[in-house]
C-alpha cells in the first residue's frame, strides 16, 4: 500500500537518453536493491572492523560463518513460510526434536550415520507435514499452529531424551557434517567449516527452488493471493503442506548441523531460535504479509544479525547493552529496507 | 498547447469563470514508469452531470484520486468555487465539499454498513465519548430511504453481495452532502433496477446545485444521465463536448482515435452441436434451487437476472469453488466429480469472477505470473523447472493480443488500471484452454475499445468449439452476445429463451418472476 | 495415607535438576513416600515458580521442599505454608527467612572460589582469564560468577577481561567463547559456570584449536569425557542427587518431629583426572 | 474468505415460523458464540475436577484466579493490537520494564506510591508510544518493531535495575496491590486477590472502550480495512500510534501487578510471556488477521490456559508431557473455535 502514495519527487525525467538508459540497467530497482542489501551487512563491518582490531581476522571471520549456520539454514526454512504469508515459530525446537530423533537412530539404535541424517530430515519433513495439515485442511492460523507445534516439540524432544542430551559419541564421523572443513583440506587458507559449505548449498538449492520451479512460483502467490490461486484450478492445500514438509526437512538439516556442532542432541535448546530466524529473513527483505522474498536477502539478514552479536562481543559491550543494541539495530536494518523499496 | 490539440472544444478562456464549482488545469501525475495525467485539465459547473471518457488507464481514476486527496499532484492547479485549493489528505477533500465513490470497493467488511457509512463522523452520545449507534443506524436508514434501498443498517458489510456493497458505498458519499460528488464507475457492479435509482438520486442532486462527475464505460448511461462529456486518453484531456448534441460514435472516436465495428454478429445455430455440459438438480442452501442447463459446443449461453439471482453462484458451484448440497454434472456426456476448482479444470472448465482483485487475480505478482497462474504445468521442463523465457513470451503475446496497457511484462498487476486487470484475468483463462468456460461479468470496468475486443473473442472462441457461459448484467450485451439465454431469479432458472425471441422486456419479466409465496410479500 | 510432598526446584531440563529429582526419588523410595518435582523453564520466571508453589501447597502436601527462584517474593506463600503447619525445607540456595525448617544447599560462592583458586594455581597465577556464566540474574549464576571472581582479587597479576553469559545454551556459549577467544588471544582460562556454559567454553576453544586451561562446574558426560581426556583441566561438581535425597529425608524428619540443623550441608568437589575415577567422587557425578 | 465457502448445509430452512424466529433469536451466532466459548473452558474445568480431587477447593480456584491475573492483564493489551491486525511481542518485557521504573520511582528515589503507580503506566504508555510510531509512522510492520523492543526494553530493565531484581520492602502497601483482598474483607469466603479485581476492572474498562467508544469503532476498522479508513479521511496514523499507547498503559497495569505479587521487580523476567498472552487472546477467539474480537474471549482464553496448567500440576503430570500437553490444547481450543465460527 504504501508505495502506492509514491511521493513523485523521485520521478525519472522525461525524454531519456541513451546515457540514461544504460544507467537504468545498473540502477536498476531489482539489481540495486540486491546490491544495496549489503549495504547494512557492509556498514556494520566497517564499523566493526574499526572498533575491534581482531575483528577482521581470519578466525574470526570463520567463526561468524560457523555461528551463522544453524540461524541461516531455520531462516531459510522460515522464508518459505513467511513467503506464504504464514509464520513458522516452530523451527527451532523442530531442529531440536530433529537431533533428539537423530540421536535416537544411531546413538540408541547404533544404526550407520546416513540412517541418522535420513532421520533427523525426515521426521523435520514429517513435523513441517503435520504444521501443514493444521495450518492448510484445518485452516488453523500457523501463529497459533506452530505455536502449539512448538510447545508440542519441545515436550516431545525431552520426553524422548529423558530430559538428557544424547551424545553421538558412538557415531564417528558424525561431528565433521559440521565442524570439519572439506574447503579447508582443499585450500588451507580458507577453513571454512562444512556446516557454512551445507548452509550456502542449502541456500542455493533454495534459491533455485523459489525462484525457476512450480513450488517457488506457488509459494509466491499462495502469500499474494491465496483464493485466486485456488481459482486457478491449484490445489492450494496441496501445496500448502508441501511448502510446509519442505520448510520442516530444512530445519532437520538444521537440526543434525547443531547435533553435529555440539556432538549431541541438547533437547532443552530450541526456543528462542525462531524469532532470530524470523528476524534474519524480515531484516533480509521478505514481507511478513506474503508474497516477496529472496532467499540472498535471508542470508543477508542472518549475517546482519551473527555479525552484530559477534562484534558487540569483540567489542565486549556488556551484555545488557547487547540486547538493547539488537533491538535497535533490528529495527534499522528493516527501517533502512523499507526506505529502500520506498525510494524505488 | 491545449487549444492548438483541441479545436472542437468549446470553452477556450484560460480563466476559470466563477461559475465554475470546481475546475482543474495542467494536473501532470506520474507514476514509476508512467506517466499517468500529463498537463490534464477538467472543470465542472454546479448541478451538472459531468462524464469522464476514456479507454483503460487513461488517468480517470487517477486524476478523481487526486481530487479526493489520495494522490497528491506533481503540478497543476485546483480550483474549488474559484479558489485555489491544496488537497493533501482525503480529509481535505471531505472539508472541501468533495465526495468520492472510488472505482474499487474500500468498505470495511468487519463494520456493518452504517458503521462503514458514517466512519470517521460518527454521532457521539453522552459526554461525547461513548457512540451512539442508535443515531448512526437512524442515519443511515434516512439515506437507505432516500435510495430506497431496502437494506438493515446493521448488517456487516462482510454479508452484502458487491452490489450491495456497492449501494453502501454510494450511501456514503451521499452522507457527505458534498458539492462536488465523484462516481467512479459506480453502476459496474448494478443492475438496471439499482442503476435506475441511482439515476434517480443523481437527478435529485443536480437539482440541489451539486456538481458530479461520472465516470463509465456504458455508453448508454451518458446519453441518460451526462449534460456534458470529457475524453481523456493517455493521460492528457482530449475535448469536453455537450452530451445532447454529439453522437457517441464521436466520443467514442475520440476515446480510441478510431472507429469500432459495432455490429452484432447473428447468433449461429448451434442446436445440434455436442452436449458438452450438462448440469442436473444443482442444489445449494438457499442460494441455488435445482438448476438444470445444457451447453453445447460453439455455443455462447447468456445467463440474465437481477443482482443476488444466483448466477455467480452457480458458477462457482459448477467451478468446484463452493460445495453443493445435491446435482449432478456432466461433461462430455460423462458424470464427473467436481469438487474442487482443480477437478473442473482437469475437466476443461474454467471461470472468470467477477470480483477479480479478490478472486481473480495475485495482484502483488507480475503480470506475467498471473498471465501463467492456471497452466504453470505446461511451462516445466524436466518435471521440475519452469521455462521462464516461455512463460515472458506467452505472457507479452497475451498483452499485445489484448491490447493490455501495461509496462512490461514484469509490472505488478496492482499497479495496472482497473480494467487492464481484468484483461490479464481473461489472458490466464484463454492461456488455459478450457473447453467450457464461465465469463461472470467479463466486462466490467472495461472501456468500449476492450469490450468490443473481449466479444470479438467471445465469438473467437465459440466459432473453435468453445463452450461459453456469460453471466452479465447488461441486458445489451447478454441480447448482443447470446446465443441462447436463460434467466435466473432467486436461485432457479425462471426461463430460457432464444437468441430471435429475447428482449429486454422479455427478461426482465422472467428476472422478476417471483416464487408464488413471495410474491405476496414483495406486493 | 501416603504422604506427599512436591518439591518445586529451579529448574527442570537441565542435567543438574534431574540429578537433584533421581536423588528426591531414590529417597522418595527409600522412606516410602510420595514426591513430585517441578521448576520453571528458566530462572527468570519467579512468578510462576510461585503458581508453582501454590498449586503445591492447594494439592495438601504433608510437607515441601523449595529451592526459591527469589525468597522474599515467595514469602506470603511460605507463610501460608507456616500457618498451615506444612514443613519447608530449603534446598540447593537458601531462603531468606527462618520459616524453612532447614536448608539442603552448596555453598555455590564458596565453590567458585575454589574454582578460581584452582585456576589460579594452573595458570601459574598470572594471566588473562574469561568467565562464561550461565545467568545474569538467577541466584546460582551471581553466586558462582561474584564467588570466583572475587576470590581472583587475591591474585593481583590475574585479570579478568570480561563476563559473558550464555544462558546455559551450549551453543550461544559456544559463539561467545569464540568471540572472547578472538578479542582476547592471549587468554589462558576459562570457566565455565555450569554444564551448559563449560561445554561450551570446551567446544569453544576446540573450534578455535587453541589450547587453555578450561574449568567447568557440575557434571555430564561431555564434561567428564573432556576431563579424562585432559582438554578441560577439572570442574566443580556439588553432590545434586544428595541434594534431593537429603531434601526428602529432611522433610520426612520434620514431619516425624525431629530436630534438625539450620543447615545441611550438601557439599562441592573439586575433581579432576587425578580423581574423577574415586569413588567418593564418582558417586556424586552424573552423565 | 472462509465464511464465503459456506458450506450450505446449515442454511436456514424458507418459511420459519414464529417458533423458528424466538429459537433464532435464542440461538443468536452472537450469542451462541459467547457461550460455547465457555464450553471450552467449562469442559476443561470438570475434567480436571474428576482427575484432581484437590482442583475445585476454593484455595486452588482462587490461585488459578491469581495466576491468570498477569497474564490476562496482557492478554487484553494484545488484544487491541491484534484487532488492528498487529502484534505485540514486547507485552512481557515491557511488562517487567514498567515494574522496573515503580522501583526506580518508589525505591531508588523513595517516592510515595501513587507516583509509582503512575510512574509504571506513565512508561507503559510511552513505550507503546514508541512501537506505535515505529509502526504507523516508520511502516515497520509490527512483529518487527515490537521485537526489537522486546529486545530492547528487555535491556534497559537489566541496565536499570543493574541485573538485580529491586524490593519494594520500603513502600508498605505496595504488595497489597495484588494480593491483598477487598472482597475477602467484605466477604470472608470469598478471599479474591486484587489482582484478580485489577484484571476484572481492566476488562471491563477494555470492553466498553472496545466497543462503546470511537477508539474501539477504529480499532476494529483499521483491522478490517486501514486502507479504506484512511480513504474516509481518518487520521490512520494517529489512532495506530493511540491504540499502541494504551496498550502500552495496560502493560504497565501487569507491570504493577506482577511487581506487587512478587514485592520486587525481577528484571530478567517477561520474555516468553508474550505468547502465552497472545495465544489467550486467539483462543480467545480474536483473529490475527484482524477485524474480530472480544475482551470476554480473551478473559476466557486466558483462563483456559492457567486452569490448564493449573490442571496438570494438580494432576502431577510430568512437566514435559505439560507442555506437550499444552500445545496440543491450544490447537485443539483454536481448532474449535473455528469449527463454531464455520457452523454459523
Ligand atoms: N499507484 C500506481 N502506481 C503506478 N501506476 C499507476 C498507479 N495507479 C495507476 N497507475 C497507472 O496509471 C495509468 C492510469 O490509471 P487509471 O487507474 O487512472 O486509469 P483509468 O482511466 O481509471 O482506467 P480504468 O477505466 O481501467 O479504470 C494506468 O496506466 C495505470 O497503470
Ligand atoms: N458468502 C455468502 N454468504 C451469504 N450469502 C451469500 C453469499 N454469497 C452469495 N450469497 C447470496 O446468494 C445469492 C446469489 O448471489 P450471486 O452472487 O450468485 O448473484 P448473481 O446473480 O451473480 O448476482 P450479482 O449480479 O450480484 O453477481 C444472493 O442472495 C447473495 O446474497
Ligand atoms: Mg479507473
Ligand atoms: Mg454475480
Amino acid at each position: 500500500m504504501a508505495n502506492i502514495q509514491n511521493p513523485a519527487s523521485q520521478a525519472q525525467q522525461p525524454g531519456q537518453g541513451a546515457f540514461a538508459a544504460i544507467k537504468a540497467r545498473i540502477f536498476h530497482p531489482a539489481t540495486r536493491q540486491k546490491l544495496l542489501a549489503f549495504a547494512s551487512l557492509l556498514t556494520l563491518m566497517v564499523f566493526f572492523s574499526f572498533a575491534s582490531s581482531n575483528f577482521l581476522e581470519i578466525d574470526n571471520l570463520v567463526s561468524i560463518l560457523q555461528s551463522t549456520a544453524v540461524n541461516g539454514v531455520l531462516a531459510i526454512a522460515c522464508t518459505f513460510v513467511i513467503i506464504t504469508a504464514g509464520i513458522d515459530l516452530s523451527v527451532g525446537t523442530l531442529m531440536t526434536f530433529c537431533a533428539v530423533m537423530a540421536g535416537v537412530f544411531l546413538t540408541y539404535m547404533g544404526l550407520p550415520i546416513y540412517i541418522g541424517i535420513a532421520a533427523a530430515i525426515f521426521f523435520g519433513a514429517l513435523c513441517g507435514w503435520v504444521s501443514g495439515v493444521l495450518v492448510a485442511k484445518l485452516k488453523i492460523p500457523p501463529f497459533i499452529a506452530t505455536l502449539g507445534m512448538m510447545m508440542l516439540l519441545k515436550g516431545l524432544s525431552l520426553v524422548i531424551s529423558g530430559t538428557k542430551p544424547i551424545y553421538f559419541n558412538d557415531t564417528p564421523g558424525f561431528s565433521a557434517i559440521s565442524q570439519d572443513s572439506l574447503i579447508g583440506n582443499l585450500i588451507p587458507a580458507l577453513p571454512i567449516p562444512n556446516a557454512v559449505l551445507i548452509l550456502f548449498l542449502v541456500a542455493i538449492a533454495a534459491g533455485v527452488i523459489l525462484n525457476k520451479t512450480i513450488f517457488g512460483r506457488y509459494t509466491f502467490a499462495l502469500g499474494s493471493n491465496e483464493e485466486a490461486l485456488r481459482l486457478s484450478g491449484v490445489n492450494v492445500d496441496f501445496w500448502k503442506v508441501a511448502i510446509y514438509t519442505f520448510s520442516g526437512a530444512i530445519c532437520g538439516i538444521a537440526g543434525l548441523l547443531i547435533a553435529s556442532r555440539l556432538n549431541s542432541a541438547q533437547p532443552a535448546l530450541g526456543q528462542g531460535y525462531e524469532l532470530d530466524a524470523i528476524a534474519a529473513v524480515v531484516i533480509g527483505g521478505t514481507s511478513l504479509s506474503g508474497g516477496t522474498g529472496t532467499i540472498l536477502g535471508t542470508i543477508i539478514g542472518a549475517f546482519i544479525m551473527s555479525v552484530l552479536i559477534n562484534g558487540l562481543r569483540m567489542m565486549s559491550v556488556a551484555q545488557e547493552w547487547q540486547t538493547v543494541v539488537t533491538g535497535v539495530i533490528i529495527i534499522l536494518a528493516v527501517y533502512m529496507d523499507i526506505l529502500r523499496r520506498r525510494r524505488q | 498547447m491545449q487549444q492548438s490539440k483541441n479545436p472542437g472544444e468549446d470553452r477556450q478562456s484560460e480563466a476559470s469563470p466563477p461559475d465554475y464549482i470546481m475546475s482543474l488545469e495542467n494536473v501532470t501525475k506520474r507514476f514509476p514508469g508512467v506517466l499517468a495525467l500529463d498537463n490534464c485539465r477538467f472543470d465542472l459547473y454546479p448541478g451538472e452531470v459531468h462524464a469522464l471518457m476514456g479507454e483503460n488507464g487513461a488517468g480517470k481514476s487517477t486524476l478523481m484520486k487526486v481530487l479526493a486527496g489520495v494522490y497528491p499532484k506533481d503540478s497543476g492547479e485546483i480550483r474549488i468555487a474559484g479558489q485555489l485549493v491544496e488537497i493533501p489528505t482525503p480529509r481535505a477533500a471531505q472539508a472541501l465539499g468533495i465526495g468520492i465513490i472510488h472505482q474499487e470497493l474500500n468498505l470495511m467488511n468487519h463494520l456493518t454498513a452504517a458503521q462503514n457509512i458514517f466512519i470517521g463522523r460518527e454521532p457521539r452520545g453522552r459526554f461525547g465519548m461513548f457512540l451512539d449507534e442508535d443515531a448512526l443506524n437512524r442515519k443511515t436508514r434516512d439515506i437507505f430511504e432516500r435510495m430506497r434501498l431496502d437494506l438493515d443498517p446493521a448488517t456487516l458489510v462482510s454479508e452484502l453481495t458487491v452490489a450491495k456493497q456497492q449501494m453502501v458505498e454510494i450511501a456514503k458519499a451521499l452522507s457527505f452532502d458534498s458539492r462536488v460528488l465523484i462516481m467512479d464507475e459506480p453502476t459496474a457492479a448494478l443492475n438496471n433496477a439499482e442503476i435506475e435509482d441511482l439515476f434517480r438520486i443523481i437527478r435529485q442532486l443536480q437539482s440541489h446545485g451539486v456538481g458530479i462527475i461520472y465516470i463509465s464505460h456504458k455508453m448508454d448511461e451518458l446519453r441518460q444521465i451526462s449534460n456534458r462529456v470529457t475524453v481523456m486518453r493517455d493521460g492528457q484531456y482530449i475535448a469536453t463536448v455537450p452530451t445532447a448534441t454529439t453522437s457517441m460514435e464521436t466520443v467514442i472516436g475520440m476515446m480510441v482515435g478510431r472507429q469500432l465495428d459495432n455490429s452484432g454478429a447473428q447468433a449461429p445455430d448451434t442446436s445440434g452441436n455436442e452436449i458438452v455440459l450438462q448440469v442436473k438438480g444443482l442444489q445449494r442452501g438457499a442460494f441455488i434451487k435445482d438448476v438444470s442447463f445444457s451447453l453445447r459446443k460453439g455455443e455462447i449461453l447468456g445467463f440474465a437476472g437481477l443482482m443476488g439471482a444466483g448466477r455467480t453462484e452457480v458458477a462457482r458451484a459448477v467451478f468446484g469453488a463452493d460445495r453443493i448440497d445435491a446435482g449432478e454434472i456432466l461433461v462430455h456426456g460423462a458424470k464427473v466429480s467436481i469438487r474442487s476448482p482443480k477437478d473442473a479444470v482437469a475437466h476443461g472448465i474454467g471461470y472468470l469472477s467477477e470480483d477479480r482483485k479478490h478472486f481473480g487475480l495475485a495482484t502483488g505478482l507480475d503480470v506475467k505470473t498471473n498471465v501463467a497462474m492456471s497452466s504453470m504445468n505446461r511451462f516445466l521442463t524436466q518435471g521440475l523447472f519452469l521455462d521462464q523465457a516461455a512463460i515472458r513470451d506467452t505472457a507479452q503475446g497475451y498483452v499485445r493480443q489484448l491490447s493490455i496497457k501495461t509496462p512490461s511484462v514484469d509490472q505488478p498487476v496492482r499497479l495496472l488500471s482497473g480494467g487492464n486487470q481484468q484483461k490479464i484475468v481473461i489472458a490466464k483463462w484463454l492461456l488455459r484452454d478450457c473447453d467450457i468456460l464461465f465469463f461472470d461479468e467479463p466486462t466490467r470496468g472495461i472501456d468500449i475499445g476492450a469490450k468490443s475486443e473481449i466479444y470479438k473473442l467471445l465469438n473467437t472462441l465459440a466459432e473453435q468449439g468453445k463452450a461459453i457461459v456469460m453471466i452479465s448484467s447488461e441486458l445489451p450485451e447478454v441480447l448482443r452476445m447470446s446465443h441462447r439465454i436463460l434467466v435466473m431469479c432467486e436461485g432457479r432458472i425462471t426461463g430460457e429463451l432464444s437468441a430471435a425471441e429475447a428482449s429486454q422486456e422479455k427478461i426482465m419479466q422472467l428476472a422478476t418472476q417471483r416464487d408464488d409465496t413471495r410474491v405476496v410479500q414483495a406486493a | 495415607d501416603e504422604v506427599y510432598i512436591p518439591l518445586i526446584s529451579k529448574g527442570f531440563q537441565h542435567q543438574f535438576w534431574q540429578a537433584v529429582k533421581a536423588g528426591a526419588e531414590q529417597a522418595a523410595k527409600d522412606f516410602n513416600v510420595k514426591v513430585s518435582f517441578e521448576g520453571p523453564e528458566t530462572e527468570a520466571m519467579v512468578d510462576k515458580q510461585i503458581d508453582m508453589l501454590s498449586a503445591a501447597l492447594a494439592k495438601k502436601p504433608k510437607a515441601i521442599g523449595f529451592a526459591a527462584l527469589d525468597s522474599k517474593a515467595a514469602l506470603p506463600l511460605l507463610k501460608k505454608a507456616q500457618a498451615a503447619h506444612i514443613p519447608v525445607v530449603a534446598f540447593d540456595s537458601g531462603v531468606d527467612s527462618d520459616i524453612p525448617v532447614t536448608t539442603a544447599a552448596t555453598d555455590n560462592k564458596a565453590a567458585a572460589a575454589l574454582a578460581a583458586d584452582k585456576m589460579a594455581e594452573l595458570i601459574g597465577k598470572e594471566g588473562e582469564v574469561a568467565v562464561v556464566a550461565h545467568d545474569q540474574t538467577s541466584r546460582t549464576g551471581i553466586d558462582r560468577r561474584d564467588g570466583f571472581v572475587e576470590r581472583m582479587k587475591a591474585y593481583p597479576k590475574i585479570k579478568i577481561v570480561t563476563v559473558q553469559y550464555g544462558a546455559g545454551d551450549q551453543l550461544k556459549s559456544t559463539e561467545i567463547t569464540k568471540s572472547i577467544l578472538q578479542a582476547y588471544p592471549h587468554l589462558k582460562g576459562a570457566f565455565g559456570t555450569n554444564e551448559g556454559s563449560a561445554i561450551g567454553v570446551l567446544n569453544g576453544v576446540k573450534e578455535m584449536k587453541r589450547k587453555l586451561v578450561i574449568i567447568g562446574y557440575d557434571s555430564g558426560k561431555q564434561q567428564k569425557d573432556a576431563i579424562r581426556d585432559g582438554s578441560m583441566a577439572g570442574a566443580i561438581t556439588q553432590n545434586p542427587v544428595g541434594i534431593g535425597y537429603k531434601t526428602v529425608e529432611a522433610a520426612v524428619k520434620a514431619l516425624k518431629g525431629e530436630k534438625l540443623p539450620k543447615v545441611i550441608d550438601t557439599g562441592f568437589y573439586w575433581y579432576d583426572k587425578s580423581n574423577i575415577s574415586d569413588p567418593k567422587i564418582a558417586a556424586v557425578l552424573y552423565d
